[in-house]
């Protein structure tokens, strides 16, 4: 049985890590269908550092993310049929088509621009913590960015600052090199540094700093809400290092539904993890992992799986028919938005 | 009308913009750099102390912190420090401050500052003596402004602060020195507004920052000749005032334009460009720009001189470009 | 004759230099960016397993590298990605390799090559579809190569890594998969010659990298109505071969200049301006710049199609030409 | 009594440190005589790290240094003259005039471009130690830089590469902000950073790391010894942080001559350090301290200082005259060198 948060929370992960990882495979079917172009990046396997951590956010708080984002905007509460549709290139889309894949945001809950320049995350995420300090009204900021943001100098500019002036930034790295084969290999591009321990690199300017388990979803709940409550009384900012497997689909250079469809039975005793994804299924895959813990609940739970399965699958079902159906914008919108509209008049 | 100097009126702007603004903080140390002006800024310091910050040598870091803290609702005004320096945050400004409002549809803005000091500067040599302002100009979502007296520095900061885009601005270290007539009353000044700094019939002359001095005292030189220069000073290059460039060469026929950049996709050679396009007809003879040639900045004085427009090569190209035609 | 592809010809000149000059080495992971070409480089690895760097993602810091190796006397290629990467090496471009042989008075040289895939390449957003060599342009000291086909991208890279000075070699990501003529033994080209990609007597235009080829295709459809274009491509911004496109200018009279970079500070603004400076008695009309709007670049397709100059728009802006002066 | 070097080796030292130490003295004066423009930075109080870990470099090694340059130039033997010439903007200088105080170089004694920007010396010399590992020749790089380039992001990306790839680099980092008053008061700019320990920093990604005292040469030649013979051996890059508590006349914005003309009689017994500078004259002068020692070798010893001190004196004057006398630049040459000649023709 799990410590930490009750029960309650680990439906409301759960819902929200299945939201994504539904929404995450039809990502793939669009991409596979032709209705969108160029490079993606889906969140599978990370679902349980995402959800639990940005869980633990207030209203209030800022948040950056990168070209990895789609977990993220989902797990704070973006419509998933604005989220399709951006990534669709559509005006209904979550930035009107402009963005795409690399670059979903929802203003409205707090994301700070979504730079696909890896490092842009982390260190636009300080001047969201500096925003926050000079309120004064004990908000905090997240960045949520990949272990790769380490090899870029801004990032280290970027620690530095938030050190020197005690920002309250949550700095959540999802380290998901584990496993994967990188660039040299002719897959996706894995770390390349020179350090065996990415927690030295904020330890050296006195950055507190812990290691995670980012499948574990009650485990990163716990360490967010502990460098979040450091942040708010001024003991920030906290470095967090989530460990996350690299998802099998997640490794080539082109992602691809390597594990198939995600088949919660496998969680509630229904199907066997076999085949060579097994240990991923059984150990690693986040998803299952907590539908197993809460289908540990006897009978009831199980039933509440599969509903909120259906459910989630319902809803992301309309939320693609809903981007499908939308339209795509007006050729000469492309000229508004490069200013503030009043500005520019 | 009293004087004042161009750093003083900088001060000004930032110390009422702080004072009307609490969003206002700045992020620099040496916002008048190393010169004498330099402790001008002290009072800034003084009144704010919660609101201006000693940054690490950082610039990249700096800028994306600005650009972040605007997101999040802030009006960070960031010094970059010598110009050259803004090189080292040049992803931050194109690829993050200028995309930011396009790229989320019109629902984030980024309404920060940049600041930098640019220009040949006297032994500056090539690392300490840039005008990266033209480069971007190619960088569309910046707003680009560049003053060339204290009462344009004072009301175009202001309107930079208040302004909902994100915003560089430059100042040419050799200008921060310079005294000009203020109005007892400084205001804001909006941006996309030509000033004519001088009115001429003969040949229009475009300008900003230093050069608009410079080629004041030029257009003196060549008055005594009989010659007229019309002065026009853009002040912003976005938005740029096009119309009041155009009107002027209708009326003159000829267009000579100044700027201290290299020569090649300089100031000069975008508003030429323009002109060449939409102005055409009005052109009695073809435009010259007087530029630095295409070189870095040499330190030793002869050589820095050699390579930097000054009031003789201004008026000796308005001159032939009387001749030509 | 026969055909190969851009990216192809960019692989066999890379591993013919690296044959002949064991000086030459390669710095980055993805030359050829994530598309289908990609694969076209295992030989160079394979062949040079001690030459081929998969280096981290820290533009700033690969491009330093490249520029002191090149300093003690090595040959880097470093590639820089996706253009709007560069933005982070920016200083290591302009500040470093683009004056050090300058402010030595001659004594250091600088031979390093930086390659990036520049340009709107379909659903790149306003982060992966920058062409920043226009502004380079505005920092003397680097070389800058745009080739359009394969037979000058085999050319023109042989001379870059043959050059004693730095170099900025441009692919447009659009380009890579294009097929064009190349005969049997490519040889190296050299830089500051324009090459003139088609003949015509009644509108010159210039051009270069992606440009070319939808200039040559607006040309045919033009041709068809009796209008004849003579397309110029410079296929290097420094030098540039002004004579040759005031010469066209001479014999048509009239200027198109396309260029996929935003309006403002662009290369069409430098090509327009150095022809309104010292080609002017030639014109007959205004000249035209077809470019990009001043936008950030969107990723939805219409949105995308709408801000990028393509074969209709630039056969459109031809026609005007003609109509107008 | 010194260990380490012999004390032939120790008078070879002090003649270059000496020799620095009056090139900086002229320096300030002809500042102050108006005889050139612009900021420009001093070496006064660091000849015993330059120059002991120069003289562990062979002739094949490269180097590079950064706006604190004057001292590392002259410490691998470039020509007093031809350095103030460069100062004054001359036509014999260094540079041909072009460059100035702040880009002093000498390439045929092995220096890559000195840059003037912060972090630009470590990133460029890391592709010395990238040249050096290509041509298998034994030979390695050495990057001399102030604590402040370790703010930079650059600096760190070059530090990753340099261990990633087993560079030959020997980082010098001379860390002068012990006692600066930093931009903050109104003085020079001192370090803002938010590590308490620097080494922490090259550790973090796994680089062999140590800190000596900086105002002792013969342990910053030990460390510099062993560092390059790792590197040699391919088991660099090494760091090294050489303390040396800043010098009072590079405390303020604008040098000045604080500690006035340097006295060896104050090694030797003729005269007695007092006032405000004491403890400067008596621990920190790093000149003073390596005179005092040598000193220690009896009365003969004593007046070869002082004929050492005169024969510097007397060369450090000639390269004054020379430098003084020396014509401008002819201004059209300013059109030259921004191409390899033979490329541009
Ligand atoms: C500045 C920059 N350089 C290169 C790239 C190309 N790129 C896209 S994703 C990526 C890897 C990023 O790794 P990481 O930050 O760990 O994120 P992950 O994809 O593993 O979640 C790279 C190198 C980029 N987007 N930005
Ligand atoms: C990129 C950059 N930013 C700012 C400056 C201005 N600057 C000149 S020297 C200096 C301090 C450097 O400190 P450090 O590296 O420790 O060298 P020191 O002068 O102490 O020897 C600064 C910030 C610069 N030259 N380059
Ligand atoms: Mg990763
Ligand atoms: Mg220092």
């Amino acid at each position: 049985m799990p410590k930490g948060p009750g029960e309650k929370r680990q439906w409301q992960f759960l819902e929200r890590m299945l939201l994504i990882r539904r929404f995450e495979e039809t990502v793939v079917k669009m991409a596979t269908d032709g209705h969108f172009r160029g490079h993606y990046h889906l969140y599978i396997g990370q679902e349980g550092t995402g959800v639990p951590a940005i869980a633990a956010l207030k209203r209030k708080d800022f948040l950056a993310t990168t070209h990895r984002n789609h977990g993220h905007i989902l797990a704070r509460g973006a419509d998933p049929g604005a989220g399709l549709a951006e990534i669709l290139g559509r005006a209904t889309g979550l930035n009107g088509g402009r963005g795409g894949t690399i670059h979903l945001c929802e203003p409205k809950l707090g994301f700070l621009s979504t730079s696909g320049v890896v490092g842009g995350c982390i260190s636009l995420a300080v001047g969201g913590g500096y925003a926050c300090a000079q309120r004064r009204d004990g908000s905090v900021t997240m960045a949520l960015f990949g272990d790769g943001a380490l090899e870029e100098g801004v990032s280290y500019e970027a620690l530095n600052i938030a050190a020197l002036w005690h920002l309250p930034v949550i700095f959540m790295c999802e380290n998901n090199s584990a496993g994967a084969m990188g660039m040299a290999k002719g897959g996706y591009p894995s770390l390349v540094h020179a350090s065996k321990n990415l927690l030295l690199i904020p330890k050296s300017m006195g950055i507190k700093s812990v290691r995670v388990d980012g499948v574990d979803a009650a485990a990163v709940h716990a360490a967010t809400t502990r460098a979040i409550s450091l942040c708010r009384s001024g003991r920030g900012p906290v470095f967090i290092e989530a460990m996350t497997p690299r998802w099998a689909g997640s490794d080539p250079l082109w992602p691809e539904l390597a594990t198939g469809i995600t088949d919660l039975r496998m969680a509630t005793g229904g199907a066997v993890p076999t085949g060579k994804h097994q240990a991923w299924f059984e150990h690693y895959d986040p998803v299952l992992r907590l539908a197993r813990e809460l289908a540990n609940g006897g009978e009831e739970s199980v039933h509440r799986l599969s509903a909120l399965d259906e459910a989630t699958r319902k809803r992301i079902a309309d939320a693609a028919d809903f981007a499908l159906a939308s339209p795509l914008p007006a050729p000469e919108t492309a000229l508004n938005h490069v200013f503030v509209q009043e500005a520019s008049a | 009308m009293s004087k004042q100097s161009y750093a003083a009126a900088l001060v000004d702007a930032l110390h009422d913009a702080m004072r009307s603004d609490p969003r206002v903080s700045i992020i620099g140390g040496y916002v008048l750099g190393l010169g004498p002006q330099r402790t001008l800024t002290d009072r800034l310091k003084q009144d704010f102390p919660d609101r201006v910050f000693d940054p690490p040598t950082s610039e990249a870091g700096n800028a994306a912190v600005g650009v972040g803290a605007s997101m999040a609702g802030m009006r960070p005004f960031v010094d970059l420090g010598t110009a050259s320096f803004s090189y080292l945050a040049w992803s931050q400004l194109t690829n993050e401050a200028a995309v930011a409002h396009y790229m989320t549809n019109g629902r984030l803005t980024a309404p920060v500052t940049f600041h930098m000091l640019h220009g040949v500067r006297g032994g500056g040599a090539a690392q300490h003596s840039q005008s990266p302002h033209a480069m971007l100009w190619n960088a569309p979502g910046l707003e680009i402004v560049a003053p060339s007296t204290a009462a344009d520095a004072y009301g175009l900061i202001r309107t930079a602060l208040a302004s909902p885009n994100p915003t560089m601005l430059v100042s040419h270290a050799k200008l921060l020195g310079i005294e000009t007539e203020v109005s007892e009353k400084k205001s804001a000044i909006p941006f996309g507004v030509a000033d004519i700094k001088r009115r001429g019939r003969d040949v229009t002359v475009v300008a900003t920052s230093l050069m608009v001095p410079y080629c004041l005292t030029a257009a003196e030189a060549l008055a005594k000749d009989g010659i007229e220069v019309e002065l026009v000073d853009p002040r912003t290059l976005v938005p740029l005032d096009e119309k009041t460039i155009i009107e002027s060469v209708s009326r003159t026929g000829r267009l000579v334009v100044v700027d201290e950049c290299p020569l090649r996709g300089g100031i000069a050679s975008e508003i030429a460009a323009t002109v060449a396009e939409r102005g055409f007809k009005h052109l009695k003879a073809p435009i010259v720009r007087v530029t630095r040639p295409d070189t870095p900045v040499p330190f030793s004085l002869p050589l820095e001189n050699f390579v930097t427009p000054d009031p003789e090569k201004i008026a000796a190209a308005v001159r032939g470009a009387l001749k030509a035609g």
